[in-house]
């Protein structure tokens, strides 16, 4: 028997890196990995607990998550794709003429 | 058991390379390797069709997606993150992030999550059971995730479509001059 | 079935409007008629279910009641004053009609969720489209707006996620109706997964301190696009923390309102503080939604039902306001994005009307007794103080007061006799505009003058707790 | 309802016809349309009154329904419509005297191309004061107490194109802002704990609660201030004078008769409340008191006609608040009605005479006039006689009472101040009156111009100096009628009229009449300027010529006038200052914080992380 406590803590640190990544890294590709990571964490996380409860609802759930990050991911790079042609350089803090 | 310790560690260890590495090429194909890892872990947790999955649709599709944007956009350039000019935001965001990831830890090690007596059946996570509850129940979420993917198609279309008038460029300007509306910032 | 077909229609006639933009790209506006049609169909069959019995449909992941019908009804109104909006503007592109119809798709879909899965979907629905309309105009601030919200929306996301997991693992049922059933044990997994998920809710609600990204992306924006963010968005998450924690957690408020009630005044009183100084109008209008959210979430913090009431009512004036303001934003800045107040100057004499339901709208969102937004406020204060928590009863007078310096600076503009801005000499009506700005008018007064009737429909259908007895 | 709601309507019907159709009709229509509307709403209130009249003394309330504002969730609030004998009179002063000054508008707004807004704004005023007062609950009274003090902000801002008049609008605005504000938090505070708004559902509750307990006394300070505000007394009161840019008949309705008067109103209608917090009542009475004395003071030395007005309606509303203070609600009323008459008519006349110098508003330019104005100069002299408490002119009545009552509930001190006030009153208004209308002509040009006003603004004039002549003698039918409004209430023994001791009487109608010697002798036999002593040092000149006078002056007057000018100057600015700092300190305060809105989106994020550390750990503990 697998204990699901494990699992669980390995998709906590999973998210804890993946949330890190997001902070810390300036290249918007870079950060939209770790939010995917974030994403696959909580995935996981279901699975595991999905496993444990010998429920499918969590399977289903990371199915989702999986489609939706295909769609988001899709949009999420068409966008820095298309921020990247007016500026040329990958680096969010220069994303930053709105404020106030 | 053993399996999953080995996996995992592998796994984190290509996920902090993803955040720590210079290169975007390198956490892209870091990525590839964690989104492998936990597919494999799926398959010991007995989601198996999860784990086609995610081989399939973010070891594959996604993930390539990824690489293609990196390699487009970085082609032939040395891409150095510059220092980091926001005063603190390394030291911060780290300590947050270890502060949530130890509180969200310790949380997990004091659950104990009920086990159930029945054993789990054979089927479970194999595609016929998912299957049902995708076309079952949940069917109007798997339409919603449909509509979803066709937003992001629609999505691509929309952000990436040339103008009408000027000619598509294909190769960046010296100089950063704009491409489309003619707002673009001037960067030496 | 039956009952989502609302939902349907909506899915249909974005799917249609898309088929038909692609197939004759140059039949004008036939894209914005078709779902445009699909929302007033929905609309309408949506209203005709007002009688239903309040039950759990597709396996208890959606929930059917007057609640989420009531719902419906805000956020096709959102989607459609936003569909008008952008009317007969080209520059949004032609593919607006049917993202937006998918956004608010998920702002329905949020209306009916009785399950976390539900909720995911919704969210994502909601966002995805919101991600590509911000950037539609392809200006360099509407790039920045979109990558903001991107970056940020898939960091919560990510965050939301997690929470359900840990909901999940807490309670093995992503249906959180049956939460109180189940969760008797106060477990720190349950805990920690609901404030993971709060902060994933409290992202798109813009709630200090998770607002960051309003201001910024509402700049950015296209004005339809910016007014649907902060309309229809605002419901969608309102009513579904709502849901979430009255259906799911109604028993154990000692932990979680005493949070709300905080963050409900933190975000009352920095939204609105930071909403004084701006000048760009559309960013002090995103300032001013952050406010407003705070205000919502008195209503969930009281946790009674003269707050769930009250802050049910609370959306449909805030809308109304909004629709106003953008409508009357929307008129003056013609082709370009940015209004400042200075935009402003002049109007009052030169375009008596558009001022005057400029100043209706403000005075809304001040709070000013015969509008709307009086009145919502005015029940607000009523159930936090019934529910004896005189702490957010002052937070909501000190947030109104501080709002008022911000939402009279505006109209100030108005009345400045010196100079009439270009923006506002040059500036054309349209058909599109004035339905939108007739409906926020005298809806506005509306209900601040005679409220019983929507009382009357809130108060039947923010009637919680019926789960309780199973 | 006895017409109650068409009594209502037919001005908020006067102010959209007149909004709507303002650039299709004619302009003299607008002003001819508006007074008829509000002749026949007066004749409605008439109506209403006699009915009321007919009913049972202890049943004289006529009460109804709008509408339902909102049932369903939290305590039913309705649109309550509420008749009894203390809003008839209301009623009746607001209608009556509204439709003299309605009349007399058509003539003296005539040339001006703007009148169709004017009688629009005009209309829409007795629309939001008839709310004020049928108000049956306290919530729509709030709506009317903040709608006629938007109708005064645009009525004082009407001439637009003064900066001055614009200045003077929006210092009435911010004031009246902190009375709405204050009234607000105290029915916020009755209804919150009571859950409801209604005068007959409060009065029940008030009818078993245990007096002089903190909430009371805090509910009751924050509607006073909210009175304070609207009635212009001390230390709110700097937005009156300057209200004066407004146009005269403006200055007559809304800044003498009636609206400034919604406080006597609020505090009169809420007396029970007043009996629940006996220390706030005796606060009313002192700050009415000083507001009296320091009112008349500070128009000693004014040279604009049309300030002296001012402040002698501040003094006047102070006795009102005097009144109420010391529980003599009927005598409050009482000077409420004889006021209304007696300083509409002195506002009306100020106005015939202003609009016969053409525009001319300073007392040095005056003089003589009575030759050329005769009607005009004989009501306002027959309301300068009743101002002054000459018997038998209304105002002696009136103030007799509020003096008595005074002295017979032991207020000393008060009773002195009030007694010194009327005579300083009878002085400053005959220096206005023979200022204005006798001695030698000062200037020639304006003299020879000088015309009588036409007979739409002469009758009014008249009818209202009738009024002042006449005014004193309802008494003791007022006190009649007001009986069952004041005695419904265990404990209100001096609610009536009652006679004050007869020395009162005779110092007080004594130091009027030497007073108006002193003005005549000064003004008439010695043809002291107007503007003489205010350059110098003031007192001065009087120093040096009336010796006897000097001591007097130099104990009683100067002083006041020194702490009247100083407080005049100083608290005045002080609350604007204190509005405008707390504007500037959110200001700053918001100017600081918007650097934290950096636009950095991983600052963004590590706001959100932090935030979500925050309720991680709060979610954590709480289990």
């Amino acid at each position: 028997m697998i204990s699901v406590q494990y699992v669980v803590a390995l998709a906590v640190l999973l998210f804890m890196i993946g949330a890190i990544g997001v902070l810390v890294r300036k290249n918007p590709l870079i950060m939209f990995m770790s939010a995917e990571m974030m994403w696959n964490a909580a995935a996981l996380a279901f699975i595991a607990f999905a496993r444990n409860y010998h429920d499918m609802s969590g399977q289903v759930m990371a199915f989702l998550i999986i489609g939706t990050a295909a769609a988001e991911v899709g949009i999420g790079l068409a966008i820095i794709v298309a921020v990247y042609h007016r500026r040329h350089r990958l680096d969010i803090d220069e994303v930053s003429k709105l404020k106030g | 058991m053993v399996g999953i310790f080995i996996i995992g560690i592998i796994m984190l260890a290509a996920a902090v390379a993803v955040i720590v590495v210079r290169q975007p090429v390198h956490s892209a194909l870091a990525l590839v390797g964690v989104t492998l890892g936990l597919a494999m872990i799926y398959l010991i947790l007995q989601a198996e069709f999860l784990a086609v999955a995610q081989v399939i649709v973010y070891a594959g599709a996604i993930m390539v997606l990824f690489l293609f944007v990196v390699t487009l956009l970085t082609a032939g350039k040395e891409e150095t993150e510059t220092k980091d000019l926001l005063s603190g935001q390394r030291w911060a965001s780290v300590i947050t992030g270890l502060v949530v990831g130890v509180g969200l830890a310790v949380v997990i090690a004091t659950h104990h999550p009920t086990k159930l007596a029945t054993s789990l059946s054979s089927s479970f996570g194999g595609l016929h059971p998912i299957g049902q509850e995708l076309w079952g129940p949940y069917f109007l979420l798997l339409a919603g995730v449909a509509l979803m993917l066709l937003t992001g198609a629609i999505g691509v279309l929309v952000l990436n479509r040339t103008e009408g008038t000027k000619a598509p460029r294909s190769r960046p300007l010296p100089h950063g001059v704009s491409v489309s509306d003619g707002e673009g910032e001037s960067r030496p | 079935m039956g009952y989502l077909i609302p939902e349907v229609l909506l899915a249909g006639g974005a799917l249609l409007a898309l088929l038909a933009v692609a197939m004759l790209p140059n039949a004008k506006n036939l894209g914005s008629w078709i779902v445009l049609l699909a929302m007033l169909a929905a609309g309408v069959d949506a209203a005709s279910m007002w009688g239903v019995t309040a039950k759990l449909i597709m396996s208890d992941t959606m929930a059917i009641d007057k609640y989420s019908i009531l719902v419906t009804e805000f956020v096709l109104l959102a989607g459609a004053s936003s569909l008008l909006l952008a009317w007969n503007a080209d520059r949004f592109g032609a593919e607006l009609p049917p993202l937006m119809a998918i956004s608010v798709l998920g702002m329905m879909t949020l209306g009916t969720a009785a399950n976390l899965m539900v909720v995911f979907v919704g969210i994502e629905l909601l966002s995805l489209p919101l991600y590509i309309l911000a950037a539609s105009t392809r200006t360099r601030a509407g790039g920045e707006a979109a990558l903001k919200y991107l970056l940020l929306g898939a960091f919560s996301s990510g965050i939301l996620l997690f929470g359900m997991a840990l909901l999940y693992g807490a309670t093995s049922s992503l249906t959180f109706v049956v939460y109180p059933a189940i969760t008797a044990a106060n477990t720190w997994l349950l805990w920690s997964g609901l404030g993971l998920v709060l902060v994933g809710i409290a992202f798109k609600l813009a709630i200090v301190p998770f607002h960051m990204w309003v201001p910024d992306v509402y700049e950015g924006s296209p004005t339809p696009v910016t007014h649907l963010m902060a309309f229809g968005t605002k419901v969608g998450a309102a009513i579904i923390l709502l849901r979430l924690l009255a259906f799911g957690f109604y028993g154990q408020d000692g932990s979680w309102g005493t949070l709300i009630g905080y963050l409900a005044v933190l975000t009352m009183i920095v939204g609105n503080l930071l909403a004084v100084p701006q000048l760009n109008l559309k960013r002090l209008l995103g300032y001013s939604g952050i406010g407003h959210a705070g205000f919502l979430l008195v209503g969930i913090a009281t946790h009674s039902v003269d707050g769930a009431n009250a802050m049910m009512f609370y959306l449909l004036p805030y809308g109304l306001a909004a629709m106003a303001v953008f409508g009357v934003l929307r008129l003056i800045e013609g082709q370009g994005d940015e209004v400042t107040l200075s935009d402003l100057r002049g109007m009052a004499y030169r375009r008596p009307w558009l001022a005057a339901v400029l100043i209706v709208g403000m005075l809304s969102f001040a709070g000013i007794p015969l509008t709307g937004g009086f009145v919502g406020k005015f029940f607000l204060l009523q159930a936090a103080l019934f529910a004896s928590q005189p702490g957010l009863a002052v937070g909501i007078v000190v947030g109104t007061l501080v709002g008022l310096f911000a939402y009279l600076r505006p109209l100030q503009m108005l009345f400045q006799r010196t100079e009439v801005s270009a923006k506002v000499q040059h500036l054309r009506w349209s058909v599109a505009g004035a339905v939108v700005l007739g409906v926020a008018v005298v809806g506005t007064i509306g209900i601040g003058v005679y409220p019983a009737p929507l009382v009357h429909i809130v108060s039947q259908s923010a009637n919680f707790y019926w789960l309780t007895g199973g | 309802m006895q017409g109650l709601t068409e009594i209502l309507l037919l001005p908020l019907f006067g102010a959209v016809t007149i909004g709507a159709f303002k650039s299709l009709a004619p302009k003299r229509y607008a002003g001819i349309w508006a007074s008829v509307l509000l002749v026949a709403s007066f004749v409605l209130a008439v109506l209403a009154d006699v009915h009321l009249a007919e009913l049972a003394a202890g049943h004289r309330v006529i009460s109804g329904t709008l509408f339902n504002w909102a049932t369903g969730f939290g305590p039913k609030i309705a649109w309550n419509i509420y008749l009894d004998p203390l809003s008839g009179i209301w009623l009746l002063v607001i209608t009556g005297v509204g439709a003299l000054i309605h009349i007399y508008s058509n003539g003296y707004m005539h040339d001006d191309p703007d009148r169709g807004r004017f009688f629009g704004y005009l209309n829409f005023f007795i629309f939001s004061m008839l709310l004020l007062v049928l108000a049956g609950n306290l919530l729509v009274l709030l709506i009317g107490w903040g709608l006629v003090g938007l109708a005064s902000y645009l009525l004082i801002g009407f001439w637009y194109q003064r900066p001055s008049a614009v200045q003077a609008a929006k210092k009435a605005f911010v004031m009246n802002t902190i009375g709405d504000v204050a009234i607000l938090i105290g029915l916020a505070l009755l209804y919150f704990r009571f859950h409801t708004v209604t005068y007959a559902g409060l009065f029940s509750t008030f009818a078993h609660a245990t007096p002089n307990t903190a909430y009371f006394e805090w509910t009751a300070v924050l509607l006073f201030i909210g009175a304070m505000a609207k009635s212009a007394q001390f230390p709110l009161n700097g937005w009156l004078v300057d209200a004066m840019e407004g146009p005269t008949p403006v200055s007559a309705l809304i800044h003498a008769a009636t609206m400034v008067t919604a406080g006597v109103y609020l505090m009169a209608r809420l007396y029970p409340l007043l009996r629940l917090a006996p220390d706030v009542a005796y606060a009313i009475a002192a700050i009415g008191a000083f507001t009296a004395i320091y009112a008349a003071s500070s128009a000693f030395f004014q040279q604009d006609i049309k300030k002296v007005l001012a402040y002698s309606t501040l003094s006047q509303l102070g006795y009102m608040f005097l009144a109420l203070g010391v529980g003599a609600y009927t005598a409050g009323v009482f000077h409420f009605m004889t006021h209304a008459f007696f300083k509409a008519c002195l506002f009306l006349a100020a106005g015939s005479v202003i609009h016969a110098l053409g525009g001319e508003q300073d007392l040095n330019q005056m003089g003589g006039l009575y030759k050329k104005m005769p009607w005009t100069t004989a009501s306002f002299l027959a309301a300068t006689l009743a101002i002054s408490g000459i018997p038998p002119f209304a105002g002696f009545y009136s103030k007799e009472a509020i003096l008595g009552q005074v002295f017979n509930s032991g207020h000393g001190l008060l009773w002195i101040v009030g007694v010194i006030t009327a005579g300083m009153t009878s002085f400053y208004m005959f220096r206005l009156f023979l200022l204005t209308f006798f001695g030698a002509p000062r200037n020639k040009k304006l003299y020879d111009h000088a015309h009588e006003a036409p007979a739409v603004m002469t009758v009014p004039v008249v009818i209202l100096g009738i009024l002042a002549v006449i005014g004193g003698f309802f008494g003791s039918w007022l006190n009649g009628w007001l009986a069952p409004v004041f005695r419904m209430y265990p404990g209100a023994s001096h609610a009536a009229l009652e006679a004050g001791p007869v020395f009162g009487t005779v110092i007080t109608v004594g130091l009027a009449v030497l007073a108006f010697f002193i003005a005549y002798w000064l003004y008439v036999l010695k043809r002291t300027a107007a503007k003489a002593g205010i350059s110098t040092w003031p007192g001065k000149w009087m120093l040096a010529a009336y010796g006897v006078d000097t001591g007097w002056r130099n104990v009683a007057i100067l002083p006041i006038q020194v702490v009247g000018t100083w407080f005049r100057d100083r608290i005045d600015q002080g609350i604007l200052a204190a509005v405008v700092g707390v504007a500037n300190g959110i200001w700053l305060w918001a100017e600081d914080l918007r650097p934290v809105q950096s636009g950095y989106v991983r600052r963004y994020g590590l706001s959100i992380m932090v935030g979500l550390g925050v309720i991680l750990a709060y979610c954590l503990t709480r289990v």
